[in-house]
């Protein structure tokens, strides 16, 4: 890209040096003036660093062809497939550490592609070359299901990776980041996911609505483990598990369309003041939010964005036409983004410009948008085969 | 058989009111994808217009086959398995996820039993997604969106195809 | 299929028993009579053997997803999906033991997906059950290309496979099918393919339009190597290395459309009369055969079938919209099949009511003809991604 | 170096005559096939109307693009890389085929070499296929039904795209 870097290993250069008298014969005399140079062999692009805040990874869950999930790297600014990641089975999602030094890629593979032994590894990857710098190798328990953010998180300070496993059981794999080794398992039984609630800390949502909040000592191990009460009622309006954060406090939303705020105090996740964000009018008009990643927030701005559709309860995961813009602090709708396709999954980039980005598992195009005004910037074609979940930077 | 504890942990519950499974590719809600990969936009529950689902309801390679009324995934029956039968190669998941059907042709209601089968690539054919009743994932054993190829530790995870077997009649 | 064979594992069982109390709280009384039986839970369908003569193996170099590719078993009588084979990167095609015992594939897997070790091997699989039986590690060398039916071949008696192999050095790899083992390697620098002519011999075609004869002893090694002298036109005319056989002779078209048959003599192929597919006038129309996999004969009806459309020199590989049979004793055009779609590869089934299949690789629809008649009979659709080479037992 | 010798056996006196390599997936013919293996059918040779045609022939990331008169793959510069350089994380394959092509901003023929970039899954974007002179697989270094990143034991083979390099002006 901006910064390429030649490569010219020992091999480019003996095949060349021995292919010479072959090139030789094939050429007329040298050329007149104002020719183009020629170009150097082996040249391999490399990404510059830190990275754009308004690249965004696309991670493609490959679903006719589950063995060979990728995640690819797309800059909003300028519409560029700037490179990719093969990530193996089934895969979910690339995670950023914080310092922009490294990726982490959660992976499964078989020894005969579909079959053989299983072997699941975090692979960490150069974030300028988009190769590989070692693997780590996990209990191959790893969760497959719908990519969603919260099967591969970072703890706030980028030590632990936590990784969902479900065999049906469930438990939390965790790596530490710093030793590149596997720490552990966390029981989570009844309860899934991991969303961080700090440096040492995450809860998981449990199927009675409860919540369980995880703290980890610094060797990567639990030392607390803490139950709530049913925060929310999982069997007359269930919160959909993607949720999304801004500071302390974790968003989730309900399927009728209700926001869920959770806050750490006093080290335990509480539930503050529930809002609507549908009115009694648009709930009568079948609104609801729906969508694999239907959730963003922006969080300088203090917004949530959550793409909306009409249709009756079962379309609860349905893309939508609309994403509907939130101010947090007011509790209230501020702005209503027409999507020009359909749009299944949101991510909006950290910066004080935002883009939002939309892509829906069904269509190959990846929607780049002004997050403030909402208007359309362009939509880049061709991207993969099943895109799923939208990581920024 | 440590996770057969975890099975009844939390799920028990709602397990025995809700009857509805999914499958696996429940994000994709409503939408019927063609065989290869080459996906069709969103189109009517079920997938045809009334009309043609009454013919289609008692063919097991139609997603309107009266037994899929709960299903999520590739029809086994367009991928040389049947509506309760695996795939040449195949292994039947040890899980089941249960869903209840009515035959309009006997006029019952059937408890039918979505069987993934697995150890093999996408199947790719008569991708059929009847929702109702989904759960995150943090109910498992309504929801969807898990590759239920997982549920044994002796199965391989790919997941190919999913079946809709009788257990019982409902009532 | 038409004998299932029902698996009821300890697993299936323990499981069975496991769940019982769930299921059993799901379940109302007991239905009344005349109700449909509960189905048996772990039934895996199998194969009857010998397989139909109307069965096709299409051949799915997964294109998009190349670590993903399959073969695909479908019935042309009944247009019914039978089941598949997860064949690897990069895939050619399965190769049928004569006596229906056993499938071979060669196929090439990666520790990691897309990198890390490699690791060839030739998969025997159960035609029954269409599961593994074993497997034969054999050297990393299988030429990576679009798919041939001469990239692997059985010596006549079934007891070796032959493998292409290009690194860039091109090699044919011997596998002994009675033992089970690589046997070793055979050098056809400047020759590829390998093309059978007896139970211990083949060619390989050479760049300058020679024809490289090798003959094996009875443990697989090369006891005897020859090389004609150029039988063709590499130049001005080159055949296709799409070849098919009747007996002792191969048929090879060239660009132009000119038939060449070899056949054995004293122990070396020799090159036939050779004449012309397309008359004077059809080749000042440009009528021109083409596609991935153009020609099939039928051995019983000397019949053979040729891919044709109109189009420049440079179109010799497009698909066409007509098939020409011919009869090879005659020598002479005997009928003009119209087909429905475009068609890149064709095979005709063995048997005295031979069905006419074809596919093309940019389309997922596998066209089923009644093979003397030229009628359509049916079209299957959603087979595969990049469908590619058949092969009919 | 063993395979060195087998590259210039049998195929350096046609190399010498002839300038084409197509590539790859050749038996596309010309067919442009839309990324993520949604294939289109059969098209005008080159992908465009001849408009459309000039309009991108100074386009990198067009099938129109001056360079790519005998190019067969996924092009670079849609993939991360240019017309002249792979993406990141992918290998350049070691050997080269040439062909020769015109340049209508300068009026001059270069010499273009096709090297593939290899080492990740198949890129996806922006298949272009023009095909000219090209032989079959006992042809091997005019021949485009090869993978060349098969051309070196230390480059990993899966083909991921291809680029189109100035190696000098032709006459």
């Amino acid at each position: 890209m901006k910064s390429p870097r030649r490569v010219l290993s020992a091999w480019v250069l003996s095949a060349a040096v021995a292919c010479a008298p072959l090139a030789l014969a094939l050429l007329a005399p040298a050329a007149v003036q104002a020719a183009l140079p020629p170009d150097p062999a082996g040249t391999i692009q490399t990404l510059p660093r830190p990275p754009s805040a308004h690249w965004v990874w696309v991670n493609d869950f490959a679903f006719s062809h589950m063995v060979n999930g990728k995640a690819m790297l797309v800059d909003g600014d300028s519409g560029r497939f700037l490179g990719e990641l093969d990530t193996g089975f089934g895969s979910m999602r690339v995670v950023l550490a914080p310092d922009g030094q490294v990726i982490y890629s959660p992976e499964t593979y078989f020894s005969r592609g579909t079959r053989g032994e299983r072997t699941d590894v975090v692979t960490l990857y150069d974030p300028s070359h988009l190769s590989p710098l070692g693997e780590i190798v996990i209990p191959p328990k790893r969760s497959s299901n719908m990519p969603m953010m919260s099967n591969a998180q970072l703890t706030d300070d980028g030590r632990f990776l936590l990784i969902y496993n479900f065999t049906p059981a469930q438990s939390i794999t965790v790596v530490d980041t710093r030793s590149r080794k596997f720490v552990g398992e966390v029981e989570t039984s009844g309860c899934a996911l991991s969303f961080p609630t700090g440096a040492r800390s995450f809860f998981s949502l449990c199927a009675d609505g409860a919540l369980l909040h995880t703290v980890l000592d610094d060797t990567g191990h639990a030392s607390r483990s803490d139950r709530t009460e049913p925060l929310f009622d999982v069997d007359h309006d269930p919160l959909t598990e993607k949720g999304v954060r801004v500071g302390d406090t974790w968003y989730f939303v309900s399927f009728s369309g209700v926001l869920y705020p959770f806050k750490l105090e006093q080290g335990s996740p509480k539930l503050q003041q529930t809002w609507p964000l549908l009115s009694a009018a648009e709930k009568a008009q079948n609104w609801r939010p729906g969508g694999l990643q239907q959730l963003a927030v922006h969080a300088g701005l203090n917004r949530l964005y959550a793409i909306m559709h009409q249709g009756p309860l079962e379309t609860h995961k349905d893309p939508g036409h609309e994403v509907w813009v939130y101010d947090l602090a007011r509790k209230a709708r501020i702005q209503k983004i027409a999507m020009k396709n359909n749009s299944g999954s949101i991510q909006v980039t950290r910066d004080s410009h935002p883009l939002l980005f939309s892509v829906f598992i069904d269509s190959t195009v990846l929607d780049v948008y002004d997050a403030t005004t909402g208007n359309l910037i362009r939509s880049v074609t061709d991207i993969g085969t099943t895109p799923t979940v939208l990581v920024t930077p | 058989m440590k996770w057969l504890d975890s099975l009844t942990e939390g799920s028990a519950r709602s397990l025995a009111k809700r009857t509805s499974r999914r499958g696996f590719i429940g994000t994709l809600g409503t939408i019927l994808v063609g065989a290869s990969g080459l996906p069709l936009l969103p189109v009517a529950r079920g997938g045809d217009a009334a009309d043609d689902k009454a013919k289609h309801v008692n063919d097991p390679t139609s997603c309107d086959y009266w037994r899929h009324c709960a299903i999520d995934g590739y029809l086994c029956g367009c991928c040389g398995g049947s509506e309760n039968s695996c795939p040449p190669g195949t292994q039947m998941s040890a899980i089941t996820w249960v869903g209840t059907c009515h035959n309009p042709i006997d006029g019952k209601d059937y408890v039918v039993s979505y069987n993934d089968c697995c150890g093999k690539a996408t199947c790719g054919r008569c991708l059929c997604n009847r929702n109702e009743r989904d759960t995150p994932l943090y109910v498992p054993f309504q929801s969807n969106d898990y590759n239920w190829c997982s549920g044994s530790a002796k199965t391989n995870i790919p997941y190919h195809c999913s079946t809709a077997r009788i257990v019982a009649v409902a009532k």
